[in-house]
């Protein structure tokens, strides 16, 4: 029985580490979902968590390849923190008196700006790193001190609220989100690229007279695929609006309010800015000579340079690319806000750091996945979410954390030793 | 040999260590289609000696000539433009990736979009090896799962999949069995016979007088000389790697 | 079944909010209500997500602590989307839809710069601020300094050293006092540190210069601060009593649960520095000083003991 | 000229090394005395300063071990937290109840219990990091948030004050120091014991027929360690008690004040822990099978288990010291505040790593000396200190902190790559 | 030689990694004073079986008897209480530390109050690496600044230092230069007179023709046969080798 399973499951060719850690979560669901009487497996609570674990998730993909390379990037809290207020206040303070207030192309601005920021601040770092052969954790603690320091002087301390509307949809809520239509428009288009992607390695393998799966493991493969995808678009259609909100969501996507009118929220902008960031963060670990690269350098440095590569430049673009992953992430966790204080950021290099290396990626460098770290944001964000709806005291709510996250990350290892990955 | 340019020429080269000399003033040259055995005790200076070459040291004096032009290699992707190929003594493999992306790493096949390509670099993978060791067929693993042998196979096979002009062997079947050993000499011969300069670093005098066609031999550092293979015997090789004494009268032509 | 009220903390760093729990807890169990909570670890971007969690799981009712006044607006946004309502505890939130309960912070600072200044009129101050990403550490400043201004102007008073207290540490408080007074060979007359931590590590550094007893201020009524002024080595500790405070928070949040219209007793329409009129509560501190200590006995917020170890004061025998 | 000086300081036996990292300590030191007006290189500043180190410092020698071994402490932090708060309570409302307040034997149980506790501790996690496998970030990433949750527990977010007052003078001040007569005799014992070591290391060394170095250098070196240790001695003893502390003093002291009598600090208790800490543990890393095992294990875990080092053990080991000294670090840092509250060590986890990889801990493992962190405490304490006396505002000062962080690391590098260690 | 107990007994051992079985039911024995050559082509299964003696694997199936009685052994501490001592083909060397320490390490000589002795070790070292590497001289740096060759040296004068009933050497000789194979092969000699039970793996047909008593032939993970080595020829060893072909006609007694 347990021996058919294995064998099912390596036939389809799914990858049991994924599995097993998407089977840690659920398992949290399901024990959050008994412990709250119901309250926790709701769209509502679905949508609550993809949207909250988006800003750290989108630099947990970076700081895979930061930590594959044997680095550590201790920044990007503070960094978050300065991009966030320097692009608040350029778009509340400076652009206006050019462009005029409201102008729709400040948040293009901004968005770019906070991306252009991250990628020259990290691109400085992975310099110093790369070529100065200062250890990272030295640097990006100096970066965590320097950054925080000059957020505060942006704006002398001063929270700087509110930021342009059409910027804070960046950063989901009600009325942040694709709407119901799009949402399942993104979720087919989304199958359709998976389906593809499935047939092509497909052929190519055959080419190339590889075996290949039989035709009714690979079946089974797309159907899991298009089934999450849809079952996820559907769980998030299926919240709905609440009162207050309703009036200003159907204004804005041009319906007639009526009061049978089903209004519901679909998938949230930035969790559409994450999906797209995993997909193309995976894209560029498995399919670009840059990341291969990156794992070359992780497992054997020496050996990396020996054959050609340029670590010191790498370095200095994997830090790059952590910059503007924050840049990006600084633009969620801002708009999401409204607003940005100088407490932003506050502690988020520990949950990105914990997110990676939850999801499975090596502090000893060469092992890690992009989507190991997706998931290991959204159980830190699970545990952290599913312990404020229990009714624990909230000192204890932390030591609980804590335990559930060693706990979940053992039940893991002996997983992976069970099945042999 | 002397009418033609040599492909190589290191001159006086010369590197050390915290103060310790491990390379002393050493020339070694190399023509096409010749392979030039490096001979000497364990710490003699070989391996150090053709790291310079292959760029991933750097001499604290000396010059290398290629091809009859001064040659600056200041690290290994200088090297690789002047088409030299080199299989380090420690292998240098990323342990983590697998045999196919470790044959081809800094110089990936892609698709037409430009992505790596893994399934025509695993197929030209298995075309090398089935070559060079006929039992591999590891190929989904990771090189750190493989045997000692398999490892070497794998470094060979990257050195000599590209079209090197010079190619610089540290020791290459030290962890090979008798039967991938015979592999990789008739493979020397057929490099040999296309043209390609090769240096081979060997502890075994019977592959040198076998593979040879000139053997230079180091001791503590310096170079005590270079002989024709022909014109020696085993044991004028011995004395020169353990007396560091010089066969005179057969010296090269 | 009953009401149910979420309350978001923005941290557990000071002695205080555990008596501000414990008083919300007591009025809501009293009030047949539930109390769910979760702490924002000073992060404004996890105090969003608590507040999300809070209403998703069914909170009718929010009290909350805020890290900082602007960042919670999309919560207060959500909730009154739900017809949730909102009390801003202890520290403004820049909505009109919140209910303010609050001490006066600034009158909180101007508190503690009186006791001082009438302590020590002339001479040299040393100003230890809360932490720099706190916005109550500049009302707090901004209060002291409308007290001292005149003296400073007229020359009797001279700030010899001003510092922030990264995250209101006391060990951080300690070290910088340590190096204003090196800095100063000892020349520091009077203290005005923000709270009672921070007055903890500035006494922990003058005690070690043999200068305890020179004024210090602070504030919360920290057991460990009441104790020192009954020793002399505080002069004043503004309290707030978090009990008064707390009890009227769930009580406010019930009846606003209850009905959204309510009115509450004592509240009033009040502006904030940058314009927002919402309704609001203020209980008025009371800075206790060697004078007038035993209004903490009196309330029960201290025991004997605990207030008098070690202390000759009158009020103690 | 400069080969010259090289080869004096090869010949005399001095570490290369420690030299340029007293070097880098000398030039902030001059740097902030010369923006200070003179005010920083004074008696009483370095009396500041290493009481201030102390109590980080006595960590990162424990640090220094748990990242050799390629492990990390996330936990001190916390961990000092919760054991401060626990051992305050201890003996303030437990013991006083038993032993009758003021008992003599409460700081002793207390300073004990401080340091079985963190034992205990640290052994548990690293029990889950050698036997469990949990990797040592998540372990004590759990860690962190359990101790700051359990240390609210304890008091329920109490501050617990005044503390034993035999316990406070563990924390130093003006009457927690040696006094001037115990401070020269400590003095001399310490320059006996260098010169001891010295001379019987030579001993060793001729005995196995083994080339010593000439009698000069040797000289020499005595000449300078004992010179230091003195110099520091005498400076420390130059430092007059101020005003309101000479009465309380004196008394102690058991002396009679008149107006002309000197009294002087003299070297400060925690000082003397950290020295004494930094001299053991410098004894266990180079003269013990323990430490020998540490550096091997860090340097190829698998040979070293190939080996029969029992590395699983061995890790236990070292968590349980760095717990221990943890425990120790928590009674100076409560008894230097002579209270505990619940921010108590908030952060100390970033001060310590950083102060051992300033040091020239490197995070890979394998490297790191003692003297090293103790000396990378000194540094980051001087940059906050010195950031503290020129009056520059916190977030300003991180600023600068961060900077000069980096920039006496790569200071560092470069000075080593040209002496070549 | 059946009429004395064997040193070691190894029955019916398997193990597999991933579902491959990298040693599947092979029984090998070795008997004091006597050495059993390994051998098989790469990957052949040569070092995990010996592994698996050493403590260092733990094997699927099968066991271990030493001196005739079970033995269990379940990690390297184990290995070392059968005073079994291993030179493994990775050399397993704590790059960051000296000659000395490596040689010692896990047993540190220490002086009278239990701390460890460097110099002692030192002046140990010395005396042991004349005997392998007159040339060696790098007492003071850390072993990552060998050469290839003189980490083999170290490794091995880690294995035979200590009082070994049951020596293993996985290629010992690998990398070693002509003169400090020689001084190996006479140690091995010395070894073997004084009683000690050795397994040798290696490549080379002369070096087993020589030293070993029999040897022991693997492929593809499987036990090709034992043979006694005076009654083959090389040819017969390299057919078992490559072919897997047992020459039946000469099986061992
Ligand atoms: N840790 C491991 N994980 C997975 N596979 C392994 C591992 N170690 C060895 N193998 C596989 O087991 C087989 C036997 O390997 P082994 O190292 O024993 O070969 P060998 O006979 O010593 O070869 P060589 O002569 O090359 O040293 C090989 O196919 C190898 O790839
Ligand atoms: N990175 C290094 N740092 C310091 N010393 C080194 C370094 N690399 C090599 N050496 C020293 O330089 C000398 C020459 O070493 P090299 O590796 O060139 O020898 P080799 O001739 O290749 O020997 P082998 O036959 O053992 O491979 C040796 O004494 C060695 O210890
Ligand atoms: O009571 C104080 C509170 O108002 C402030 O915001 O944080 C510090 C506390 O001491
Ligand atoms: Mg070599
Ligand atoms: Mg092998």
């Amino acid at each position: 029985m347990k021996d058919s399973a294995k064998k099912f499951v390596n036939n389809v060719g799914l990858d049991p580490r994924l599995l097993g850690m998407i089977g840690a979560l659920v398992v949290l669901w399901v024990v959050f979902d008994l412990w709250t009487g119901g309250r926790f497996l709701t769209p509502r609570n679905l949508f609550n968590i993809s949207v909250q674990t988006s800003s750290v998730a989108i630099m947990a993909t970076g700081m895979v390849f930061v930590i594959v390379t044997r680095n550590i990037d201790l920044s990007v809290g503070s960094m978050l923190g300065f991009i966030g207020m320097t692009v608040a206040a350029l778009q509340v303070h400076v652009l206006p008196e050019y462009l005029g207030l409201g102008n729709g192309s400040i948040w293009v601005i901004a968005v770019v700006a906070a991306v252009l920021m991250g990628l020259v601040i990290g691109g400085i770092q992975g310099w110093v790193v790369g070529y100065l052969t200062v250890p990272a954790f030295i640097v990006t603690l100096g970066g965590l001190l320097i950054f925080r320091g000059a957020m505060w002087w942006v704006t002398q301390g001063q929270t700087v609220a509110p930021l342009d509307p059409t910027f804070k949809l960046l950063g989901g809520g009600a009325d942040g989100t694709l709407g119901e239509k799009l949402s399942w428009g993104f979720g087919l288009f989304a199958s359709f690229v998976a389906v593809a992607m499935i047939l092509m390695s497909r052929r190519r393998k055959s080419n190339h007279g590889f075996v290949v799966k039989p035709a009714w493991a690979e079946g089974t493969l797309i159907a899991i695929a298009v089934g999450l995808t849809l079952g996820f678009v559907w769980a998030l259609n299926s919240y709905e609006i609440a009162g207050g909100a309703r009036e200003r969501v159907a204004e804005q996507r041009g319906l007639v309010l009526t009061d049978t009118l089903s209004l519901n929220h679909g998938v949230a902008i930035p969790v559409v800015i994450l999906l797209l960031v995993t997909v193309g963060m995976t894209f560029i670990s498995k399919r670009t000579r840059f990341g291969r690269y990156v794992y070359a350098t992780g497992g054997n440095p020496e050996a990396a340079e020996l054959s050609g590569i340029n670590t010191r430049m790498l370095t200095v673009k994997v830090f790059a690319l952590m910059g503007a992953l924050t840049g990006l992430s600084a633009v969620v966790a801002s708009a999401r806000l409204g607003s940005v204080d100088v407490g932003l950021g506050t502690l988020d290099e520990l949950r990105v750091i914990a997110a990676a290396v939850i999801g499975g990626t090596a502090l000893a460098g060469g092992f890690g996945t992009i989507y190991g770290a997706v998931i290991g944001a959204a159980i830190m964000q699970t545990l952290q979410s599913g312990m404020a709806s229990v009714g624990v005291d909230a000192p204890l709510q932390n030591m609980v954390v804590g335990f559930v996250l060693v706990l979940a990350v053992y039940v893991d290892i002996v997983y992976r030793r069970k099945v042999g990955v | 040999m002397t009418d033609k340019t040599p492909l190589v020429e290191m001159k006086n080269i010369s590197i050390s260590f915290g103060g310790v000399k491990a390379v002393d003033d050493v020339s070694v040259d190399l023509y096409p289609g010749e392979v030039v055995g490096l001979l000497g005790h364990n710490g003699a200076g070989k391996s150090t000696l053709i790291k310079i070459l292959s760029g991933a040291y750097h001499a604290n004096s000396g010059e290398i000539w290629v091809e009859g032009k001064k040659a600056t290699i200041n690290n290994p992707r200088d090297a690789r433009h002047y088409n030299i190929e080199t299989i380090y003594q420690t292998l240098a493999l990323a342990d983590n990736l697998d045999a196919a992306s470790n044959l081809f790493l800094g110089r990936e096949l892609v698709t037409a979009f430009g992505t790596v390509d893994d399934d025509h670099m695993e197929a030209e993978t298995r075309k090398i090896m089935s070559r060079l060791n006929p039992n591999f067929a590891k190929f989904d693993s990771p090189v750190s799962a493989l045997s000692g042998g398999q490892r070497q196979s794998v470094a060979i096979a990257r050195a000599v999949y590209f079209n090197a002009r010079i190619l610089i062997m540290d020791e290459p079947t030290a962890a090979l069995g008798p039967q991938e050993t015979k592999m990789v000499a008739e493979l020397i011969q057929q490099l040999k016979s296309e043209g390609i300069g090769i240096f081979l670093i060997s502890h075994d005098i019977h592959d040198v007088m076998q593979l040879c066609d000139r053997a230079s031999v180091m001791q503590h550092g310096k170079l005590v000389g270079t002989v024709d293979v022909d014109s020696v015997t085993d044991e004028d090789l011995l004395g020169m790697i353990i007396l560091g004494k010089h066969p005179h009268e057969k010296a090269e032509a | 079944d009953g009401v149910v009220v979420g309350v978001s903390w923005s941290n557990f760093q000071e002695e205080r909010w555990k008596t501000d729990e414990a008083a919300i807890k007591a009025a809501l169990e009293a009030a047949g209500a539930t109390y769910i909570s979760a702490d924002a670890q000073a992060s404004s971007g996890k105090q969003l997500s608590d507040i999300e969690n809070l209403i998703a799981q069914g909170a009718n009712a929010l009290i909350i602590l805020a890290q900082d006044a602007s960042a919670v607006g999309p919560a207060v946004q959500a909730a009154s989307d739900e017809g949730i309502p909102v009390v801003a505890y202890d520290r403004l939130i820049e909505d009109d839809r919140a209910f303010y309960l609050t001490f006066d912070n600034v009158e909180v600072g101007r508190m503690q710069a009186r006791a001082v200044l009438e302590a020590m009129p002339k001479g040299n101050y040393v100003m230890i601020k809360g932490s720099p990403t706190d916005p109550n550490a500049d009302f707090l400043r901004g209060g002291q300094q409308e007290i001292i201004q005149a003296a400073v102007d007229a020359g009797d008073i001279t700030i010899v050293g001003e510092a922030y207290t990264d995250g209101w540490v006391p060990a951080n408080a300690q070290r910088n006092m340590e190096q204003i007074l090196t800095a100063n060979d000892n020349k520091v007359d009077a203290v005005i540190a923000s709270n009672d931590g921070t007055a903890g590590g500035v006494v922990a550094a003058l005690t070690a210069q043999g200068m305890q007893g020179i004024p210090v201020s602070g504030q919360d009524g920290d057991h460990a601060a009441l104790n020192r002024v009954a020793m002399g080595t505080q002069t004043v500790s503004v309290w707030k009593d978090a009990r008064e405070l707390g009890k009227a928070a769930a009580e406010i949040a019930v009846a606003l649960a209850e009905d959204n219209m309510a009115m509450i007793d004592g509240s009033a329409d009040w502006t904030s520095p940058s314009g927002t009129t919402l309704k609001a509560k203020f209980l008025s501190p009371v800075p206790v000083t060697a004078d007038n200590i035993s209004v903490v006995l009196d309330a029960g917020w201290i025991s004997k003991e605990a207030l008098c170890a070690g202390s000759e004061l009158a009020a103690c025998n």
